[in-house]
């Protein structure tokens, strides 16, 4: 037909779009090559376990935020939200699990009812969000005004297991990928919440209801949020509302580095464990680098602009 | 002929006559409250409040004109910049003698951290978020390594200058007003200013209307630092130079500019409604700290009150039906060539 | 039921030998009326589609098609009257039989073809395993309708080429188990010929089997070479019902509305020879790249050249050449000016007012080192107002005025600024007859004050305006017309000669 | 702290060398979980001097310090630790960022035969050695001097550390007992200062209007943000607790504030106390699980003799060494008078 002058080339397509998340991994790959090579204790099981552990919240954190991005929403308030989680996992929980339990499904609840309030009322997911981190902060500061507490057992023996011969923390980051992968992009509620981020428009023109597709995403960010205060809860053994405010926007810049967009209607779980890991990892090279103290945030910043940058290379090489 | 449908919805709210109104309503009744307690000193509370504000304002207002640039930019550098700009301009004005010095010294470092910033967002495509966080980052190292055996002291000469107050009214909120005057002036009266908030409304209709979309956005994050700096400098003549002095003005710099009326998704730009939601932060803190209320009751004052003003003022329309039309500035804005109304 | 059971078309059983008029309704529109805040969009309509017909429906922008096909198609409720499919009432479930292409797709483009397949025919698919049953459904559609088609079930749609992605639109819009009435709004506007011919043919073998389809297209020639029946509808309400047979272009456009006539061409142009004499402002010279080779062009001192041919062929990268003159290839001698088609997107600026979109290019010009002043704007705004007499006024919320309307506030916006050379990317898409004239009008003033403008657009009858036209195929020039030698015919035979050289 | 990389030559051929048990001295490293303020960097570099010292000296091979990027975070230090720990360090200091969230990782290190020394703060941790402040000393120090100051009667008002926290419950009811003792004494006014100069500036002024006037503040350490305050809403400053850092001190001397008002806060030294007992458990010594260490109290009489010694940002630490650090375990131990160590005289 004569007038595709271009046709398009789904190929060349499908790989730009998951150079991002390429390039995330190479310089994943390349520090933990740095970590081993100062340090040859990382590539072993234990080694791999002690530097991976720290990630999994983070990663967790990230798969949460990056179910928000999808439909084209972004959340401020994930990294008080999960210290939120570790203070309730250590008072409520332990004093009595079923409340806390019930409070842990509040909670899940209070994001779907923020995404129904955002959609509702239209208004902006970055304001409603950061409001939101101020409530998830006052309440942490709430049941729990400095950090304290102690998780339940079976939630500390999750966070000290180690099985032989895998490293336990390559478990819940590839777990819960593999479940986000299959739920916002495989299952048809994906589709539903991606088509939102893309266009909801044709959404309602199909008769499939944009507020349902919110609503689940912001079930589905808050049951992650959860999940990753629990593990933080279980490697820190008590509750801390601030110990992972830098997750706010360690998450976005993660799910970024896995190539995902502000623009939304992608979904890149594996990307965004990626982008986890590899800014997880950053601090731990700093530290095995001998990185000068004071030095050590400039070389996390320059790290990430280092990998867009890569980014925006390989964007233009494939263009 | 794209089809996509831009991500971010457009927000009229709260307020669309006087946006900037509920910044001041909301100081006012926390003010009434405080007198109510206290019984005494409401002349001294403002004035006092005032002395407070134009910090907050003048990083606030760096904050809004890059968030009048439109969905996505924000600068969360702003922190960093005060803290390291904190540290320059006390050095520098120790270093010559000369407070104005200091003060040049702060703009310019926020200016350096900035173009970084910029650089990034344009010339590698970095969405905003990341590439300030990232700069801010890099500034917060280096401010670090200055605190190290820091030994110079503010300039005593800025410090009473910063506490003056005749009749009450402090110098700095009078000269920081005549700034945001310059500021509203600057949006209204200059072709930067038009262009910046076109740039907002929709980056492509600007592009394609001939203005220089990258030079408005790159300018508009050095005035951020330039601002951010400014803050800094005589941030730390007032209190002192900290490596923490700015971590608390981020959040609350974009939250007073959203509480101020300037319309989040760009292209509205309420520099006096910065005032109000300042004072209102500023008076919340006082009240607080004077009924003996905890952080935690802080915060949920706090993140209630911005929930609360968001979602009663709402952006759409209040009828909550099954096909939810996007109010009319959303259809225009966001709408694709899916739109249906057209042919 | 699941798609992959079914036949082509729907299950109504063929009937061939009554006449259309003796076919029952499908659905039947009586006394519907719709408005929006203060528009009244359906002022009455009484409208049947009866099984087995191609129905046209026709009428100026705004007349209420769209709004008129989202009442039928279920979409939106009416005020007042009914809708009734198959003589009943319609329920939720009836309208699933009615199904709507859009105009300008309403895909979802970060999604695959086969899940955007998902969101509008969920009904027919198989819960588990709806991946493999849509990818197959709707490869086996797009193969009967559009043979040749080229898309993969697996491709996303902002990776598919405009013409791809109506196809799969339409395609979509035909995937269900049960198809009564399906609607198809302007359908072919960024289709080539063969797809277009594909589709009628497709649409004839619908019909065969029952189905009704409603086509609205401004193209009234091709409304009445594929309709059994031609619909006029004219502010809000049906003012004319016609078979197709025997009724000409012009006796339509009379029905549409008296004021309507085809602009013609004006005597205004400039004398063939002397294009050659003007001193050239911009030029192309060899130019390839994305989208484009080897084109090689120029643009003459108070000269109209307009890039013709089909949509896509590289008219809008040699606008974006233009735009951005930063190769080497590429010389513009003086400032530019834009006219985006796209007016939602990269042409209104929607906060503020009719008056300040206006002067938003023109105010660099104005400003003295960086100072607005107010009044000389004022001026500058007053008189574009009045020259094309928008409606509103400058003080009008851009957002509050008509399409129409807010087009000519964006070719003014360029026309008010200084600029030399002036770009229009078809501006004039879905904008009515009475905007048009006057636009050309005021393209020709411009022209003669010396003002260069280069102007691509989809619609070959309006390259009559122009002093020269290229024409382009596949990112290359095939034709240069000059003068008389430009024709809506002309063009159309340089665009498609050689058919199927490519692709 | 210049050279914060202070170990020597290649991390790996050190870890090697550097582990303990085959006569090699040890490798002690120090994980400090936030380093934004002033109190935090003298303690790092206090820290780094007396290390690089003890290395001169042969007393240890290697050392290193990692403070945690961030705001104040555990999650990072956590990370951090467990990188350290495959750098088989002998002994292990932390600072930490939370007074829990550093529970198992410490475990984790005992278990690995690392010894732990926790300072500045209390820990549950059964397998680590612990060196805190005395809560109960600088509530004291920072209420009695200063009521005594103002006469014992008149109208002060209270700020208020971290509220919640553990050390700021503990400080807040010595304060209210002493306060007891004081019938003349009226509190017009609790603010939450946050034991920081900023914090505490802008709600004091946020209070000042509200109340009559002020004849002292108790705080912790953030005596100069409180006068400050006063100097904003144009009045007199009253006695406050100031920091014990250099400008402070040299602001109290300077502004001839002469009212009872003291400095006093936590002893950044403790770092370097905390290696002299790292060493000594490295040498199979007997040391006290938990240990208490004298706070920093600054008053008039020696407030010139810091001044002159300090930077602006530089906090007051007592300066332990090995000798003085092993008088104070035997006081401990024998329940006996803590030791005074020297204030610096103008030429240290
Ligand atoms: N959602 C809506 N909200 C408000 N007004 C609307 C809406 N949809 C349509 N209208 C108005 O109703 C009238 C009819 O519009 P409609 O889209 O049906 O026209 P149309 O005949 O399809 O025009 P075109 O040929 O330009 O596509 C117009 O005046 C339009 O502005
Ligand atoms: N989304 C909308 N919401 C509310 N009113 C609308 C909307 N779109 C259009 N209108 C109103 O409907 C009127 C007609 O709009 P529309 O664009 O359909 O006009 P039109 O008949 O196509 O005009 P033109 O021929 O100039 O394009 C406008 O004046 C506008 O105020
Ligand atoms: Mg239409
Ligand atoms: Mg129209």
């Amino acid at each position: 037909m004569a007038q595709l002058l271009a046709p398009a080339l789904p190929d060349r397509a499908r790989m730009r779009r998951s150079a991002p998340a390429a390039v995330s991994a190479v310089a994943l790959i390349a520090m933990i090559g740095v970590c081993s090579s100062l340090q040859p204790g990382v590539l072993t099981v234990e080694g791999l376990t002690l530097v991976l552990s720290a990630t999994v919240p983070l990663v967790i954190a990230a798969q949460a935020q990056m179910t928000l991005m999808a439909v084209g929403d972004i959340d401020l308030g994930i990294g008080n939200f999960v210290g939120l989680v570790t203070v309730v996992s250590a008072t409520l929980l332990v004093s009595s699990p079923l409340v806390g339990a019930l409070v842990l499904a509040g909670l899940v609840a209070a994001y779907a009812v923020l995404g129904l309030l955002i959609h509702l009322r239209e208004v902006p997911a970055l304001i409603a969000t950061l409001g939101a981190s101020f409530v998830w902060l006052g309440l942490g500061l709430f049941l729990l005004p400095t950090p304290g507490g102690t998780t339940p057992g079976w939630l500390a023996s999750f966070g000290a297991w180690q099985p032989a011969g895998f490293p336990a923390p390559l478990l819940p980051i590839l777990v819960v990928a593999l479940l986000v992968y299959l739920l916002t992009a495989r299952s048809a509620a994906g589709v539903r919440m991606r088509g939102l981020g893309s266009n909801p428009v044709a959404l309602r023109r199909a008769g499939l209801r944009p507020l349902t597709s919110r609503v689940i995403a912001y079930a589905t960010a808050g049951a992650l949020g959860v999940l990753s205060g629990l593990v933080l809860a279980s490697q820190t053994g008590g509750g801390d509302v601030s110990s992972a405010s830098s997750y706010t926007l360690m998450t976005v810049a993660a799910v970024i580095l896995g190539g995902g967009s502000f623009s939304g209607g992608n979904a890149v779980p594996w990307g965004a464990a990626i982008g986890g890991v590899t800014l997880g990892l950053v601090s731990v090279v700093l530290s095995l680098l001998d990185v000068r103290s004071d030095m050590q945030s400039a070389v996390q910043g320059v790290i990430v602009l280092a990998v867009l940058a890569g980014r925006v290379v390989v964007g233009k090489v494939l263009r | 002929m794209n089809i996509r449908v831009t991500g971010s919805r457009r927000w009229s709210g709260p307020w669309n006559g006087a946006p900037w109104i509920w910044g001041f309503a909301a100081a006012a009744l926390v003010w009434l409250v405080i007198l109510a307690i206290s019984g005494q000193g409401g002349g001294q509370t403002v004035s006092l409040a005032l002395s407070l504000a134009p910090y907050l304002v003048i990083v606030g207002l760096g904050q809004m004109l890059v968030i009048t640039a439109g969905p996505g930019n924000i600068d969360v550098s702003v922190g960093s910049v005060i803290s390291l700009a904190g540290f320059v301009s006390v050095a520098a004005a120790s270093a010559t003698g000369s407070a104005a010095v200091g003060i040049l010294a702060g703009i310019g470092v926020g200016v350096l951290v900035a173009a970084v910033s910029a650089v990034a967002i344009l010339g590698l495509s970095v969405p905003p978020i990341i590439a300030t966080l990232a700069a801010g980052l890099v500034a917060s190292s280096i401010t670090l390594s200055m605190a190290n055996g820091f030994t110079a002291v503010p300039d005593p000469g800025l410090r009473s200058a910063l506490n003056l107050r005749p009749a009450g009214v402090p110098l700095l909120a009078l000269a920081i007003a005549v700034l945001t005057v310059l500021v509203v002036a600057l949006l209204r009266r200059t072709v930067y200013g038009r262009s910046l908030i076109a740039v907002g409304q929709s980056r492509r209709a600007a592009e394609r209307a001939g203005i220089p979309v990258a030079r408005i956005i790159g300018s508009t994050y050095l005035l951020s630092g330039a601002l951010a700096g400014l803050t800094g400098a005589l941030l730390a003549a007032y209190i002192a130079p900290s490596a923490d002095l700015g971590t608390r003005y981020l959040l609350d710099s974009v939250a007073v500019v959203v509480i101020g009326g300037t319309l989040i998704s760009g292209g509205r730009a309420v520099p006096v409604g910065v005032w109000g939601a300042a004072l209102f932060f500023i008076l919340l803190d006082g009240l607080v700290n004077l009924v003996g209320w905890s952080t935690a009751a802080q915060n949920l004052l706090k993140g209630g009150l911005v929930l609360f003003v968001l979602f009663l003022a709402g952006g759409g329309d209040r009828t909550a039906s099954l096909f939810r039309r996007r109010s009319r500035t959303a259809t225009a804005t966001t709408t694709s060539t899916g739109d249906d109304t057209d042919g | 039921m699941h798609v992959d059971n079914l036949p082509a078309g729907g299950t109504a059983p063929p009937e061939t030998d009554t006449g259309p008029a003796a076919r029952p309704p499908v659905v039947t529109a009586r006394g519907v009326t719709k408005a929006y805040g203060r528009t009244r969009a359906l002022t009455g309509v009484d409208l049947e589609v009866r099984a087995g017909e191609v129905l046209g429906l026709v009428g100026h922008n705004g007349a209420g098609k769209s709004t008129l096909m989202r009442v039928l198609a279920g979409l939106e409720a009416c005020d007042t009257g009914t809708v009734l499919v198959h003589g009943s009432r319609a329920s939720a479930e009836d309208f699933r039989s009615v199904r709507m292409a859009y105009q300008e797709t309403s895909l979802c483009p970060d999604l695959t073809v086969a899940e955007n397949m998902w969101v509008s025919s969920r009904h027919c698919l198989p819960r588990l395993g709806w991946r493999r049953a849509a990818s197959d459904a709707v490869r086996r559609r797009l193969d009967e309708m559009f043979p040749g088609h080229g898309v993969s079930p697996r491709d996303r749609v902002e990776d598919l080429s405009l013409a791809r992605r109506q196809m799969v639109e339409i395609a979509r819009a035909c995937l269900v188990d049960r198809l009564d009435l399906l609607i198809l709004d302007e359908p072919t506007e960024s289709l080539g010929p063969d797809a277009a011919r594909s589709l009628y043919a497709y649409v004839r073998r619908l019909t065969e089997t029952g189905t009704a389809v409603l086509l609205i297209s401004h193209r009234i020639r091709e409304v009445l070479s594929v309709a059994d029946r031609v619909a006029v509808l004219r502010d809000g309400a049906v003012t004319a019902e016609r078979p197709a047979a025997g009724l000409g272009e012009p006796d339509v456009l009379e029905l549409m509305g008296a004021h309507v006539a085809t602009p013609a061409a004006t005597g205004t142009r400039a004398a063939a020879g002397g294009a050659a004499a003007r001193e050239t402002v911009a030029e192309l010279r060899g130019a390839t790249g994305p989208g484009l080779r080897e084109v090689t062009l120029r643009v003459g001192r108070g000269e109209v050249v307009g890039l013709a041919g089909l949509a896509g062929q590289g008219q809008q990268e040699v606008l974006e050449r233009l735009w951005r003159p930063v190769r080497r290839d590429t010389t513009v001698k003086v400032t530019r000016a834009y006219v985006p088609g796209d007016r939602q997107r990269s042409g209104v600026l929607p906060l503020w007012s009719v008056g300040d979109n206006l002067i938003v290019t023109a105010l660099r010009g104005i400003a003295r080192r960086g100072l607005r002043r107010p009044a000389e704007e004022r001026a500058v705004v007053g008189d574009w107002v009045k020259r094309l007499a928008i409606r509103g006024g400058a003080e009008a919320g851009i957002t509050e005025l008509s399409g129409g309307n807010q087009q000519k506030v964006i070719v003014a916006r360029a026309f008010a600024s200084p600029a030399g050379l002036v770009l229009l990317d078809d501006p004039f898409r879905g904008v009515d007859v009475h905007t048009k004239t006057d636009l050309y009008r005021l393209i020709r003033e411009e022209a003669a004050k010396g003002r260069s403008i280069v102007w691509y657009s989809s619609e070959n009858a309006e390259m009559a305006h122009c002093d020269r036209v290229y024409v382009f195929r596949a990112g290359r020039i095939v034709a240069e017309l000059t003068g008389e030698e430009i024709s809506e015919e002309r063009i159309i035979a340089v665009s498609f000669n050689e058919d199927g050289g490519n692709d | 702290a210049g050279c914060g990389s202070g170990g020597s030559g290649s991390a790996t051929a050190d870890a090697a060398g550097g582990s303990a048990g085959g006569g090699g001295k040890p490798f002690i490293a120090l994980s400090n979980g936030f380093i934004g303020n002033g109190w935090r960097q003298t303690m790092i570099a206090k820290f780094e001097a007396a290390a690089e010292q003890a290395k001169t000296d042969g007393l240890i091979g290697k050392y290193k310090v990692v403070n945690a990027p961030g705001e104040n975070s555990a999650t990072e230090q956590v990370a951090q630790i467990k990188s350290l720990l495959l750098q088989k360090p002998d002994a292990l200091l932390i600072d930490p960022a939370s007074p829990t969230a550093l529970q198992p990782v410490i475990q984790q290190a005992c278990t690995a035969g690392v010894k732990v020394v926790v300072f500045d703060s209390a820990i549950d941790a059964p397998c680590a050695h612990v060196l805190q402040n005395s809560f109960v000393d600088w509530a004291t120090y920072a209420a009695k001097p200063l009521l005594e100051g103002i006469g014992g009667k008149g109208s002060v008002i209270v700020s208020r550390g971290v509220v919640g926290s553990q050390p700021e419950a503990e400080m807040l009811d010595t304060t209210k007992k002493i306060l007891a003792d004081y019938p003349g004494v009226k509190t017009v006014a609790t603010v939450t200062g946050m034991c920081d100069g900023a914090t505490a500036q802008k709600a004091v002024l946020g209070v000042l209007s509200s109340v009559p006037k002020v004849d002292g503040v108790i705080g912790c350490g953030d005596g100069y943000g409180v006068a400050q305050a006063f100097a904003t809403a144009g009045k007199p400053v009253p006695a406050v607790d100031f920091e014990t850092n250099g400008r402070a001190l040299s602001y109290w001397r300077d502004n001839k504030i002469d009212n009872g008002s003291v400095a006093v806060m936590s002893d950044p030294g403790q770092s370097v106390a905390a290696l002299w007992e790292a060493l000594d458990l490295l040498g199979g010594k007997d040391v006290p699980k938990q240990m208490t260490f004298p706070i920093v109290l600054i008053e008039q009489k020696d407030r010139d003799a810091w001044a002159s010694v300090l930077k602006p940002d530089e906090y007051a630490a007592w300066p332990w060494t090995q000798e003085l650090f092993r008088q104070q375990v035997e006081a401990v131990k024998t329940g006996g008078k803590p030791v005074q160590p020297p204030i610096p005289s103008a030429v240290g």
